[in-house]
């Protein structure tokens, strides 16, 4: 909730100093609210570092006349994008590491998302596990017989993983159907959903708190 | 290729997820179908998610960045059509934002059309001529997991060029410099799940 | 209450591409008791049990329930599968929600109960497994021998008269085998049926009133545990040991349990 | 020859999102040992496999070999496996190509041989698990207990010195165990150091020289098999049982094994 109001306003509201209150907000309900300790947290933000930084490279040039040049205020304009992606992607994360996917998908649900969908959500949502279980001890297995050593042998280890995980997801999915069966399964899943507390002081503080942010960006531009 | 979180603009964010929704809808609507008419094709879908998502989470050897995501969908549209890959993979896209931090929630529209719609259409379309052809199936898999590789990477940075034309030469400058910089990882990526595709294939048919 | 509960008559069935799971099998299942289906790997005890909820359907032979041959249609079906449970070997083969009340609900929303209905099964179900504190958890969070038991309690939420439970023990550490095992003690004294496979001839004598010994798709023979157990000839052909127990001598079950207190 | 073989010292490693896994966690491997390490569910015995072979990656301590600190880098992990091998639980994780004798060729092939000395080495770790007839067959057909076997030969074929083996006869019959046992048995009189992981106490008392006894991420104790296995407190504090033959007084273990002849 409050993750994804701050996201709507990142958007909305110029990087500076909007985005820039928005990305301390978040880091800070993360690391002392949520207690996601640093090393996790700085891993999850790691992750798109790659395209953020290649991404800036090409809004920092242009092409002109005369080929390739650093463009006349690209650096800003980079600048600008990369600090609304971080504080953007902060938000992403206070929402992933706060709140389970699979909560997302029944408020959607209560939002009026079709079942089948949600359904099959959430069924994607446990097979992935499984799925990510056993690829990880597949790639385990082939590291110690030497089989990540090189790149012609990863990338046949690596066929040969995906290879071996294609007809084992299929058979998963024969399996439980079976296990299933045996609880009167006949196509539909039907199942009672967790009802979750709403904390009305939790949601006025988030809507202050957001207000806030906005009247300070708006008021400073 | 992901467009992370954040980076498209407002509007653009906005008109995107619009696009997709068309697509995702009908995806729905033949997820529906599918369901109806054989009832364990459901866990048969879902399996098929959750191994596009490992897939995309794999990280590819030698190369930064991992796997993505034409071969699991690519592979899901061969199985059960390219419409209700659009479902799909929009399920596996959230989850690997969540999950990942690859792509996002206010990028999904444009990850969307780029990843779920497009990649397994140009794979299965491909797969569909190589097969018309009669070329041999490692063969037309392989060409279906390349393009459909670099046909999602050509159109994510046309979205990008959109959103940010360049100054001087407008949307193709904008596009030729997001293409020509995004290059640099993807095609050695494309090629390389090429070359896995390959052993994939011939693997499965070993067995 | 009839004695006999279920019964498998002259079960046929063959894997796809030839070699025979089950080759004439007989077996039967009396009310109230604790059976014991003991064999090697590959024996045909996994997909027995297949048959005996109507999930395999046999080439040759019937399975009846309460002396009635049980037919395959959807109804039958219905009914047999709200008698008979089954709880497979590998919990990921039977969890397929994403946090474990929800799990739980599947069964009795199947069985046509209101939401309230089966929150009062769910509840219940994962009380009598000792795992109430659960509910809420997330199912690929557990541990193995948690997921163990939230299989079983998805199948109990249906309150079956026979549970059928596939190497229940397999995988458990002495700690988890012991909390699983009174766990289907307490289900077998509130009335509940219990037949399960395995092939730790220690678990069948501690735990079975009665055995059934298996050996390439057939019945070496089924009576009392400690019979059956100590029959070394039937033993040896399905390829088992005595039981250390009953080997040093110790007949008397109540006696060696109270002894070594083991499993 | 140096008597020390494998060393951690003060291993720590931590699961995503918290929860320990190794908590300072020390241990000897001494060569030509067979040493079990002993512990419930969930003690982080598999994870400490997976350290000592170079997988993972510790948060703090190290893992020395013949009295070197290893490294994590490419060369130095490539050296180190080819001295220590890894056989992770589940066969079907490890089984990647079509037939077997394929299967086993992989790590030769990775060690750079060529294909004729990788034959070589592929007759030969067949023949030692006692599976040369199946050379020919495609993986999938095995039974479990032929996959374990497979499995072994793919990690014996690259000739480590150290064995490592994640509960090995976990799920096997006692057949199936008998002829396991044997195998492992004639690999350690021919040198190869054996490290198992186990919550099976009869088997650590079996099979082991030395035990390891864990939980909660760390070695309560460590020292010969009897007298670590006879230590009522501490087998109390794993959560396990004595073994049941100790139990019972048979205290030497080569008399045990020959009165018995279990395992």
């Amino acid at each position: 909730m409050l993750a994804l109001g701050l996201l709507v306003l990142v958007l909305a509201v110029p990087p500076w100093p909007g985005a820039v209150a928005v990305l301390v907000i978040a880091w800070t309900a993360a690391l002392a609210g949520a207690r996601v300790t640093w090393r996790d947290w700085l891993r999850l933000v790691a992750a798109p570092l790659g395209f953020a930084l290649t991404g800036a490279f090409a809004l920092a040039i242009e092409i002109g006349p005369d080929g390739l040049a650093l463009a006349r205020d690209g650096g800003a304009a980079a600048a600008a994008v990369v600090i609304r992606a971080a504080a953007a992607l902060s938000c992403l994360l206070l929402l992933a590491v706060t709140t389970p996917a699979p909560d997302l998908v029944r408020g959607a649900r209560r939002l009026g998302l079709s079942p089948e969908i949600a359904e099959m959500a959430l069924l994607i949502w446990r097979f992935l596990f499984m799925l990510l279980e056993s690829a990880t001890a597949i790639r385990h297995a082939q590291d110690a017989r030497l089989g990540w050593h090189g790149f012609r042998r990863s990338i046949r280890s690596l066929g040969l993983l995906v290879a071996l995980l294609l007809p084992r997801a299929l058979d998963r999915a024969q399996r439980l159907e079976c296990g299933l069966a045996a609880r009167g399964f006949d196509g539909s899943l039907p199942m009672l959903s967790p009802r979750q507390p709403v904390s009305l002081r939790f949601i006025a503080a988030t809507l202050g708190l957001q207000a806030a942010v906005l009247g300070v960006s708006l008021w400073w531009s | 290729m992901h467009i992370m979180e954040g980076f498209l603009p407002a509007t653009h964010a906005v008109a995107w997820s619009c696009a997709a929704v068309p697509f995702v809808a009908a995806g729905a609507w033949k997820l529906k179908k599918i369901v109806t008419e054989r009832p364990e094709a459901r866990l048969q879908l879902a399996a098929a998610g959750g191994f596009a998502f490992v897939l995309s989470a794999l990280k590819l050897p030698s190369v930064t960045g991992s796997c993505s995501h034409p071969t699991g969908t690519g592979l899901g549209a061969v199985l059960f059509g390219p419409s209700v890959m659009a479902l799909l993979g929009s399920i596996v896209l959230l989850f690997q934002a969540l999950l990942l931090a690859h792509g996002g929630l206010t990028t999904l529209g444009a990850n969307i059309i780029s990843m779920a719609v497009v990649g397994p259409w140009v794979a299965y379309g491909l797969w569909r001529a190589s097969s018309a052809l009669g070329l041999p199936a490692a063969v037309g898999i392989a060409l279906a997991a390349i393009l459909g590789d670099l046909a999602t990477y050509i159109v994510t940075s046309a979205q990008l060029a959109l959103a940010f034309p360049d100054p001087a030469s407008g949307f193709m400058g904008a596009f030729a410099k997001f293409a020509g910089i995004f290059a640099l990882t993807q095609v050695p990526l494309a090629i390389a799940e090429g070359l896995v595709t390959v052993v994939v294939m011939n693997a499965l048919v070993g067995r | 209450m009839v004695e006999l509960s279920l019964e498998a008559r002259g079960l046929v069935y063959s894997w796809t591409g030839g070699g025979r799971a089950l080759d004439g099998l007989d077996l039967v299942v009396r009310r109230g008791r604790r059976l014991a289906v003991l064999g090697p790997n590959g024996a045909g005890k996994s997909t027995l049990l297949l048959h005996l909820n109507g999930t395999l359907r046999p080439e040759a032979g019937e399975v009846l329930v309460d002396g009635v041959v049980l037919g395959h249609g959807r109804a039958a079906l219905a009914g047999w599968r709200r008698r008979v449970g089954l709880v497979m070997q590998d919990p990921d083969d039977q969890l397929f929600a994403a946090t474990v009340a929800e799990d739980v609900s599947f069964g009795p929303l199947n069985l046509g109960l209101s939401e309230a209905e089966a929150a009062t099964r769910v509840d219940e179900a994962l009380a009598a497994l000792g795992i109430a504190d659960l509910a809420e958890r997330a199912t690929h969070q557990l541990s193995f021998g948690q997921k163990k038991r939230v299989a079983i309690a998805g199948a109990v939420a249906m309150r079956p008269e026979v549970l059928l439970l596939d190497e229940p023990l397999a995988g458990l550490d002495h700690r988890g085998g012991v909390l699983l095992q009174g766990v289907l003690g307490a289900l077998a004294a509130a009335g509940t049926t219990l037949v399960l496979t395995t092939h730790d001839v220690d678990l069948a004598y501690a735990f079975a009133d009665e055995v059934a010994l298996f050996s390439n798709g057939r019945t070496l023979r089924q009576g009392p545990a400690a019979e059956v157990l100590a029959d070394r000839v039937a033993m040896a052909q399905a390829g088992l040991e005595t039981p250390l127990l009953l080997e040093l001598g110790v007949r008397d079950r109540a006696e060696a349990l109270a002894r070594f207190g083991r499993r």
